[in-house]
């Protein structure tokens, strides 16, 4: 079936109107040999029961993680998704809207990111911040790019202990720009390595950043960190977990200059990664150079409050060859489920996510730590993730916790060979109870 | 009325809640850090869900009536495709996932790799861009690692003054310089300007097709000739793909790179302002610079293969907006060929008809015919002491959105019209009529244009208060 | 705007296609006997989404605001729950698949049996009644039932006349005879009055508790008595369930036979006039009558018995409304013991604030506290020209629902208000204040109330012309 | 958790404003003798995740039919259902509005009602239906009862041949009136024995009711019976299937005086028999004596076209003891789907639903005819529904389907023993593939 709603008469007698006999006699511009002969390989149309059959049966070769006992995170997590989060969603005038250009007919969209913006600057503790970036990877890519240019170039620290996927898209964002990154180690408590920071830091450092926790779930003494950069007047870029922060300092509270993150597990499916929604606050003072799009509380004629896009000619819009980035389609959807959930769950109930994965993931490793030959080589600094080494090749390990409906963690021995073979990324958040948790330890124990 | 959700809350309710934890807090406290409270809102689940009702009450969308937005082809989104890709095996699948739990989502990325590969003529392509900027910005990183590992240093892309403004601002976070070329009188690319600008510093020549004035650039074959000639790639902005489908497969006249935007040609709606996906397609010769991980079709199943050592590397956390493949896999699955080829014949259809009938009231700088699109002018109602954003805001009390304005930049006072396939011709007889209207009030009472709009949930708002002092969170003190 | 889908049809457009049929309908043609078509309209799936969004714009619903009807019940409507009545295990059951294949519906059912009967203080239940008059018409049954089985020929039902309009209809299609009595000046039903009308021909007492003015029964006990006395039965209209949810169990009090109404007190949506359900409970004496199939719960599992010479037989083709009992279930799961407690207290709470703030500007016949609504009347505005109806009327044009009018018919211009529990203070207040200011403009400009409403899709309808000459359907000649 | 937005705070400030100082003060009039002490034997409260959680578990102990090929039916079917009626349904402005007391702000619902009746009113060729009533049985029963009361007395007679569940329900409904109800035996093809009618047939008989198709998928010659009945001055209650209507006459052609049936299968889910969706329609002669509510066009002051419901001076809200049904809450969205659902399809997809059914029915029959053992009892006459009896006790058949993804139909020896041993009725809608259809036969022959 197709969507098109003209029908043959109306076909010919739009043809009339224009005053050609044929839709080809409009194609006139594209000279024949430039078009496709014949159909093209691609099936014959289907009915609606029969896409939908052929896509529910594609989707049953899927083992979602959503089904299973899943502990695995490294920035997308498995979380409670409030039924008012999926209906507002679910609501078209969100979900089929355009980008809000005409403010008075979007005042719906302008408003709840408006309140999302306002959500996340409390989270964050800062001043500004952004309707969104593509995920947690494009913004520290941005934030750092955004950082060169404040400071007019400089290197760029970040830690080791950050998502090697992140580390990478950072790479491919700032090659082009020739921006140095270096990373710093971290010490046997997996925190990042305060002396070579130290060591690192020169005085056209451009900036630090600090991941908060660190993708091994360690809790970096962010503030200590942020100081030694300020001190050689480099900027501080904080890299946070969202959820984290209903526990943790706000980065605004130790000074933090930008502060990105991924904020897909603020009501958001974890949809095999995508779409993710990368988020972004800063200092008013670097309002101006932050990319993105942001939403102003203003005036109307009448003096009705309302909201509208400001400051567009950051954007490529206007300015196109100077604009602050080429960000334009951003996730706007995924800040409104953002939005949505911190106002479901409020301040107590936030909270209490953040509670339940904090204990939930210290329960697992306290019940860990009485078994044998399980090796947790950094301390109990952590939130809701740690590092559990096994010591030897996972594969039996993992199949065996697969098989009791567990998924185990991310293996992380590639991208981290210093933490020795067997080790993974075990996450823990609020989804899961202590009878999963005991499941968990068994299979260790068993397999240990 | 109006009222944020933050005045809507009042300390101890709750909207939704967990079930009690079973692990304790004991011997944790230290590790709590944050003094105070965050500040969320506390509101139950009935007047959350109304607030979010009144909000939803004050937006325009799809569902509402026509968007004639130019360049942003907003056409129907099917409802099946929103219900299959919330199955919960596509939404509950974690990125990091074996691969033999996953080969539902890689056989369906390889499928619709594979569709748009056939659909674009191209050797390969890659669904990593989250956006069509982002697709934009990859297809430069190939360009740029491509002259690298060929020891050629190309720093100039040539960008004609009709492109989307992402496209000088992707050329320049990656590095390059933009040289904007003008367009001759007719819209289009002039051969004979280009093979001037186009040079051995030329890395790119980033064209739009159909371009932004809904124009064919006739002399395609022409303009491909030149830059390859001169030893540089052609990439194609592929936002206006919709025109094209099952008609002309950029990869067949030349086109080197290109992106598509899956949140416009391929249905799958916009979210009031994302997530989109624009894929990028290469040729086969460009096909190992693709980002990684690239989904592998093997005798026994699909993996991700990172192997490549020519790769541009990773742009996105994982495999791109992995939910909005869904819906373009599942709305190119029901269309098929000869859907898609209909698709584009009747996008092309409806914006003559549409042009046609307004080419009369409005100005029309570049003459037909117009593929799925066309840009007017308002320039003539200007004696009236009227300009385009007065039409636009005026089509709002009309209960209808407004066209994409002033842009393409070269029209004064520009409407630029994409009626799609998916309006019926009384939809676009309806627009049509309410657009003579308008520029027969302009003539009659131009007031109700320079006042417009008036039946709108709010007015028309103080822009330049906002830029000047941005008020960018909701604080107490300011209430 | 404002058309019907037959107005915008247009021939050969589709909004859904089966698949291909791969059997012939060869040598099948004779069967075929209609001639002509059936007349359906044609309409492609955007302008049909279309046409419901924007019939969807004009209703009024309880995620928009409060609906202070009273003796609705109309209460928030969760949203987890609707979702779980979704579920494929649920819709898509065939009421004639084995018991073996249905063992979740059986248990939810028989869970949600035994819970009213917890509630309610009753010996069993039965959910097959569709619809609270449904419920009270499966009553009536019952009691006919039982009293031929005794050999008793009692023919009438004694009603108060405070009591909903589907009371006396049901006794009356039950081949029964009702007979009214008068409340007393209290609003009550009076044991003196009563002691005199109840005798050997009384087959059953039908009370409603609370009663439709939103007070509690004081004598029920004396009531009770003085009917079971005389031999008959008390059958309790408990669409006011609410008020006592945790508080008093109407079996507890010797009610005999009763229905709640699941799409009122226990939140399952209304749907602009149903699916409802009103199960019937009964004390265990006359567990025997009521309708089969039951479900039963045995060691191997539950399965569906029709085993009952004293049934009163079907009502319902099947089980009833299912999908309404499963957000029924659902909710009492959630809500539990002291959450449904806590609905009625705070139902009271709110009836008798809103009631106390309100009865100084409308008058209040009938003394408090109130239970979970209150019936104020707006006789003191007649003398400025205005009635009820008009109040009401005046309610929409400020986006708000207007309460039950003219019911019960013992109160005088009556405006019946139950603002329920789920509505916050704040909800009550704004109420109120409107409220106040109607009453403030009844006096300063009454064809402020008379003329309205004025800012609703339509203004008020000639229902006198549509009585004399309804037009029921659509007809393309009349347009 | 529980939906009550009030606080502590909130209480306390209303009791203040009340003048009492507890919510139980409010309680006086109930004695504290009839007061619950303590707690209701119900459970704890649970938050959102847990009731999920036991829900979604309760339905997994279910084996719904649509996952499987079923051919189950007598008055419940398994159809595509369009996603837009899904979509329609979903929306809170129809599903949480209440009925339609105040037009002015109802129109939506009103609207769509209206339409749904003109809808009902091409399918069955009549001129006035109302807004729904619980289900195709009480529909009948009502029909009954409105005869009964138009023709002030006698007897009804209904065909055999009608679902057993719906003759059950027309007894209790007629029981407490003492109306006489017959029932007409089938012939050997199983159509209304029409000398059995002629028999039956008395001068005051009320109403003869003809089922069509009948109970058995036998479509029967609804125009014979009709005037057969018409001659004695008997009124015609038809009892139709809607999809039928498609393709069969619609009873206005052969003079239904009332037309009732089960509008289920007009994109409604199965949901185990409920809400169901009963329709009836009659002449514009017998409108005021039709039961239920109607909604019929009219204009507002200012001249534009609206909605109303009218002649309620037939419901009970007004003239109570006399009106003309109890009924008050219907199923008004059922209806909705119902107008979603034929809107959705069409002229041209409705007859192809229809054609489909036919044409499949009548291709597993040919399939089946040629398995020896496998006796088909009426002839070709049927649409969408037929007898098959297998010679023998069911149980293992059944059973051999079940476990081949088969339900294989419903068994019908114990309400029509006449049909003799291992008798069931096999419906076949246009969800059914050939494929299905060989499987189907493939177990009749290995079981045979
Ligand atoms: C021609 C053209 N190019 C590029 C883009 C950018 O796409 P996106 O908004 O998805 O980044 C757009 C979108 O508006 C466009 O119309
Ligand atoms: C007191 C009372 N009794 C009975 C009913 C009838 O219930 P239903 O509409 O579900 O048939 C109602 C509904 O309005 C009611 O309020």
């Amino acid at each position: 079936m197709s969507y098109v709603q003209n029908t043959d008469g109306d076909r010919e007698a739009m043809l009339k109107a224009i005053g050609v006999s044929r839709i080809e006699d409009l194609l006139k511009p594209v000279e024949r040999s430039l078009r496709v002969e014949g159909d093209l390989d691609l099936g014959e149309p289907m009915s609606e029961p029969e896409t939908a059959a052929a896509l529910e049966a594609i989707s049953k070769k899927n083992c979602p993680a959503s089904s299973l006992a899943s502990f695995l995170g490294g920035g997308v997590y498995d979380r409670y998704i409030p039924s008012v989060v999926r209906y507002v969603l679910s609501r078209s005038e969100f979900y089929t809207s355009y980008t809000p250009y005409q403010a008075e007919v979007s005042q719906g969209t302008l408003q709840a990111i408006y309140e999302y913006q306002s959500l996340i600057c409390r989270l964050t503790g800062m001043e500004v911040t952004n309707a969104s970036m593509y995920d947690g990877a494009t913004a520290l890519a941005e934030a750092v790019l955004m950082a060169h240019g404040i400071k007019r170039g400089g290197a760029v620290l970040i830690p080791r202990a950050l998502s090697p996927r992140i580390k990478a898209v950072l790479r491919s964002y700032t090659k082009g720009r020739g921006i140095e990154i270096t990373e710093v180690p971290f010490d046997e408590r997996g925190e990042m390595n305060r002396a070579a920071i130290d060591d690192l830091l020169a005085e056209g450092t451009a900036a630090v950043v600090v991941a908060q926790p660190n993708y091994l779930g360690v809790i970096e003494n962010a503030a200590e960190i942020a100081a030694l950069a300020h001190d050689r007047k480099a900027l501080v870029i904080a890299y946070v977990d969202p959820v984290s922060l209903a526990l943790l300092s706000p980065p605004g509270d130790y000074e933090a200059d930008i502060v990105v993150g991924e904020g897909q597990s603020l009501g958001n499916p974890m949809n095999f990664g995508g779409p993710l929604l990368g988020f972004m606050a800063t200092r008013k003072a670097f309002m101006r150079q932050m990319p993105g799009r942001l939403i102003s509380g203003s005036l109307d004629l009448d003096g009705k409050r309302g909201y509208v896009m400001t400051l567009q000619t950051r954007e490529q819009h206007i300015r196109r060859e100077k604009a602050t980035s080429n960000i334009c389609t951003n996730e706007g959807l995924c800040a409104l489920s953002a939005a949505a959930y911190l106002s479901a769950l409020g301040e107590e109930g936030f909270r209490d996510v953040a509670v339940q994965s904090l204990s939930k993931s210290h329960a697992l490793y306290r019940l860990l730590k009485e078994v044998s030959g399980c090796e947790l080589p950094f301390g109990e600094n952590f939130f809701q993730e740690f590092v559990l080494r096994l010591g030897s090749p996972l594969g039996n390990f993992l199949k065996k916790a697969k098989a009791a409906g567990i998924l185990a963690g991310i293996q992380l021995t590639d991208d981290f060979p210093e933490l020795g073979p067997g080790a993974i990324l075990v996450a823990v958040t609020e989804k899961r109870s202590r009878a999963d948790l005991e499941r968990y330890r068994d299979i260790v124990k068993g397999g240990a | 009325m109006g009222k944020t959700v933050f005045e809507k809350s009042s300390s101890g309710r709750r909207a939704f809640t967990l079930p009690p934890n079973d692990c304790p807090l004991e011997g944790l406290k230290q590790l709590i850090t944050r003094k105070g409270p965050v500040g969320l809102p506390e509101i139950g689940e009935q007047d959350l869900v109304r607030h979010y009702i009144e909000l939803a009450g004050k937006n325009y969308h799809i569902d509402k009536g026509m968007y004639p937005l130019g360049s942003c082809t907003m056409k129907y989104n099917p409802l099946i495709n929103e219900e299959l890709a919330g199955l919960g095996g596509f939404t509950g699948l974690h990125p990091d996932q074996d691969v033999g739990d996953v080969q539902g989502a890689l056989e369906l990325m390889h499928g619709l790799e594979r569709a748009l590969s056939e659909i674009c003529g191209m050797g390969a392509f890659t669904l990593q861009p989250a956006a069509g900027a982002h697709g934009e910005f990859t297809g430069m990183l190939i360009a740029r690692d491509y002259f690298l590992g060929r020891g050629e240093k190309r720093k100039v892309i040539v960008v004609p003054d009709s492109a989307h403004g992402t496209n000088p601002a992707s050329v320049a976070i990656c590095g390059f310089t933009p040289k904007t070329i003008q367009s001759n009188e007719l819209g289009l690319i002039d051969p004979a300007i280009l093979e001037k600008e186009v040079d051995g510093e030329t890395a790119v020549l980033m064209l739009t097709l159909p371009n932004t004035l809904g124009l064919f650039e006739r002399e395609i074959a022409e303009v491909v000739r030149i830059v390859h000639d001169a030893g540089a790639l052609v990439y194609m902005d592929g936002a206006n793909m919709n025109a094209l489908l099952g008609i002309v497969r950029p990869g067949d006249i030349g086109i080197d790179i290109m992106h598509v935007n899956l949140h416009k040609t391929f249905s799958t709606p916009h979210g009031g302002g994302g997530p989109g996906s624009g894929p990028v397609g290469v040729n086969a010769e460009l096909a190992d610079f693709l980002p990684i991980p690239r989904v592998i079709k093997e005798d026994t199943g699909y993996i991700l293969s990172c192997d490549s050592d020519k790769t541009v590397g990773r742009i996105h956390s994982y495999f791109g907006n992995f939910n909005v493949l869904v819906k373009a896999y599942a709305y190119i699955q029901t269309l098929g060929a000869r859907g898609l080829k209909q698709v584009a014949m009747d996008s092309i259809l409806n914006a003559n008809y549409l042009m046609n009938r307004l080419e009369g009231t409005y100005s029309l700088k570049y003459p037909g015919p117009c593929m799925h699109e066309f840009v007017l002018s308002a320039r003539n109602l200007k004696k009236n002491g009227v300009r385009t954003s007065d039409v636009a805001k005026r089509l709002l009390d009309y209960g209808l959105h407004a066209p994409t304005v002033y842009f393409p930049l070269i029209v004064e006072e520009a409407l630029m019209i994409e009626p799609v396939e998916t309006e019926s011709r009384e939809t676009l007889d309806a627009f049509a009529e309410v657009m003579e209207r308008i520029a027969q009030e302009a003539k009659e009472s131009p007031e109700l244009l320079t006042e417009a709009p008036r039946h709108t949930p709010v007015r028309r708002l103080d822009e330049a208060a906002a830029s000047r002092n941005p008020d960018l969170q909701w604080r107490p003190e300011e209430k």
